[in-house]
């Protein structure tokens, strides 16, 4: 089975009103060439699902300048003062989630569990419109699974199978958001043959992951 | 050093202190990272980073970045010897299961609920919370550090008014002038610092607190 | 060979054609474990155990065992390149989340509404369920793989008798006579194999099915 | 920090009434060495959280022959005859719990979740007793954490500060349990220097485990 692409291939793979989960945080662990890739495409009307929205110039940040998104989940925007002036014009629907509960929520949506109960958030506005569940007198928001279309993710090594390997602070959101999303297209910075991914250091399975951009060949082009 | 850059180090210094051998603590972005540089010499801790890491080690020099080692404000960093790396799904594991002894984060507002507020001023500022949220009410004690007032105005106040971070989680407040502490969950002034006077405690605080130097 | 691995191995032969390039599969243990002898040549799948592992490969020769690498049954297996290493939180997320294209397990009971029974005997074997409730509900396919009846008794039933594994779980039914598929909520017989007859199928099946061969 | 502490001590710290996890899947990745040890001690009374009881003459399963446990909550207990014995007598308690669902109680136990939804049992007699929470359509079963006082985990390398790798399938249960219990204690097959085990393979942080028990230094004495 061949799953490299080629990066038009890949930006054909993302179309108007899809929901995409980008890995990064800051714009570390994004794979920034899949994203510039799609600004040049300008692909609109996308629901963003990240950790945060980077600055202007780095990672998804782009896409927010270049207004692709109708809609950001995020849990950070506060160094893109563009996310900021969408959210206060309304331009764009931006939901605040805390970190941990999005990656909770991310975690379960790739799970199979229907949601889960967490203490973070409780007596603030995040619980308003939720569940709120009682357990040995201690009061849990309940909060709900969260998938998407597309998972673009970053890869630091993969095999020529799809395994990946998401090195040092890189790896952030990238491996559960592979769990999460009905198509996944891994970022490859350095392509390797099957087999030469130490299997303990393998973090997502290959079966995960539908399509490899090839960046090794991309460069050289 | 400016005068502010002076303050910020007096708390900072304070703060190191509450830092015991063995513990994983989160630094806030901001003055809580300084207190990093005042660790005790016999003091030995593991810094947590949010972003993705256990072990963050200083700054690198410059030319000797790695794009791919970052703390969570995206600053490039190192890793210590005994360091670990994971997602993020295991990073606010640990953060919300109480396996940071000590989280260090500034603060908008605090009050004498130990309720914080310091992730939005409606119609100004709304960064969103990142991962304050999941470490005020993860971490096993949460100290402020912050400057005691703001343009003159006191910042720990008898009721918050912007909206809450995390209800009840405060422990500690440090300060350039003091140190309160909740203790049965009463907000008490347990140490007077830089020759700081109690009545300008007084005059610099809104809240109401008990007095056990 | 005994009839009965003669059965067995029938049976296997038939589970394997289901098996397509890509999939990730848990094999049950026992006659689930034999389809792995029969998969086709061009078929390249990754056999998940739920212990900790992607990649089951066979059992090591004898005096190559590696005691840190086993299956779901404590056996000694190995690893194919390509393979994965993780915790139980991680393969059961990987189960419970749909990323099992296909698991293979036996039963004692299987009725018209695809409820299965294959986790105990009240008053006569408890041996939990294992990761059986999981497979059940989280693979995207379940395939039943077993004798048709037992001791002359049917085992596809109108309800089953036993307590549940799952409820509705079941895909389809392969036996040493047919295979059974659930197509619209309908159990119908889709094959005969072993050169059996529509009758036998019919005397040793108690639930009522469709017939679409 | 010295963390190292001997086999006797070991013992020493788990006390009639305890409740202890212990690592292992068909005994493969569990603390061989400390569960003998524990056999020889005799403690009586202990709950026992492990996802089976492994056979009579392995792992847990010896503890089982031994009488050792009053309760015991695992996924399997069908290889090891004593302990279906027990719970047809009522000598002890045994509760069956799916094994994925036992994990995530565990992890959940551990990263401070107050429950979660699960699909796992739903329509069988795991649903008795437990809240059933509707979400979207589906139904879940509502699941609760679950701790213990001690979790016994095994390491196959572990540096002198406690960093734990856990190597192929011996890590199973143990790196989840770690983070579910008051005290924790490793079995160490391997001990090395701080900074000898790659940061990426570090599946235990050094700041959960409280002691290391060194196998190195035993098996020579």
């Amino acid at each position: 089975m061949i799953k490299t692409i080629s990066m038009n291939e890949c930006v054909s793979l993302i179309k108007p009103g899809m929901s995409i989960m980008v890995g990064g945080f800051m714009a570390v662990g994004t794979p920034e060439h899949i994203v510039n890739a799609l600004v040049k495409s300008d692909v609109k009307d996308l629901t963003l699902i990240c950790t945060d929205t980077a600055t202007e110039c780095n990672g998804v940040g782009k896409m927010v300048v270049n207004k692709q998104f109708s809609k950001i989940i995020a849990s950070h925007i506060g160094l893109n003062r563009e996310t900021g002036r969408q959210l206060t014009t309304g331009e764009t629907d931006v939901q605040l989630v805390p970190q941990g509960t999005l990656a909770e929520r991310i975690r379960a949506g790739g799970t199979g569990l229907g949601g889960f109960l967490t203490p973070t958030g409780i007596g603030t506005i995040v619980e308003e419109g939720k569940q709120i569940i009682e357990v040995n007198d201690n009061k849990y928001i309940l909060e709900l699974p969260l998938r998407a279309d597309v998972a673009l993710i970053y890869g630091s090594i993969v095999d020529k199978a799809g395994n990946v390997f998401i090195q040092k602070t890189t790896r952030n959101f990238n491996s559960i958001m592979a769990l999460a999303a009905d198509l996944v297209i891994v970022e490859a910075t350095k392509l390797v043959e099957v087999g030469e991914i130490d299997p303990h250091l393998v973090m997502v399975p290959s079966t995960l992951v539908d399509y490899i951009v090839d960046m090794t060949v991309l460069e050289v082009e | 050093m400016s005068r502010n850059s002076e303050l910020k180090e007096i708390i900072a210094r304070r703060v190191a202190k509450e830092l015991k051998d063995g513990y994983m603590v989160n630094l806030g972005i901001g003055l809580p990272t300084l207190v990093a540089n005042y660790l005790p010499e016999d003091v030995d801790v593991l810094f947590q980073s949010e972003n993705g890491m256990l072990g963050l080690g200083p700054a690198p020099e410059e030319g000797f970045e790695d794009k791919d080692i970052s703390n969570a404000g995206g600053q490039p960093v190192t890793i210590v010897p005994g360091g670990m790396y994971f997602d993020s799904s295991y990073s606010f594991g640990l953060i919300r299961g109480g396996h940071v002894d000590v989280t260090v984060l500034g603060a908008l507002e605090v009050d004498e609920k130990a309720n914080i507020a310091n992730w939005m001023i409606p119609g100004k500022m709304v960064p969103g919370m990142g991962g304050a949220m999941d470490l005020l009410v993860g971490a096993k004690k949460v100290i402020v550090a912050m400057l005691h007032t703001a343009k003159d105005r006191p910042k720990i106040l008898k009721v918050c008014h912007l909206p809450l971070t995390a209800v009840g989680a405060v422990n500690m407040i440090i300060t350039e002038l003091c140190v309160f502490e909740y203790i049965d969950g009463k907000l008490t002034l347990i140490e007077l610092i830089n020759d700081s006077k109690l009545e300008e405690v007084r005059t610099k605080t809104e809240a109401e607190f008990i007095v056990k130097l």
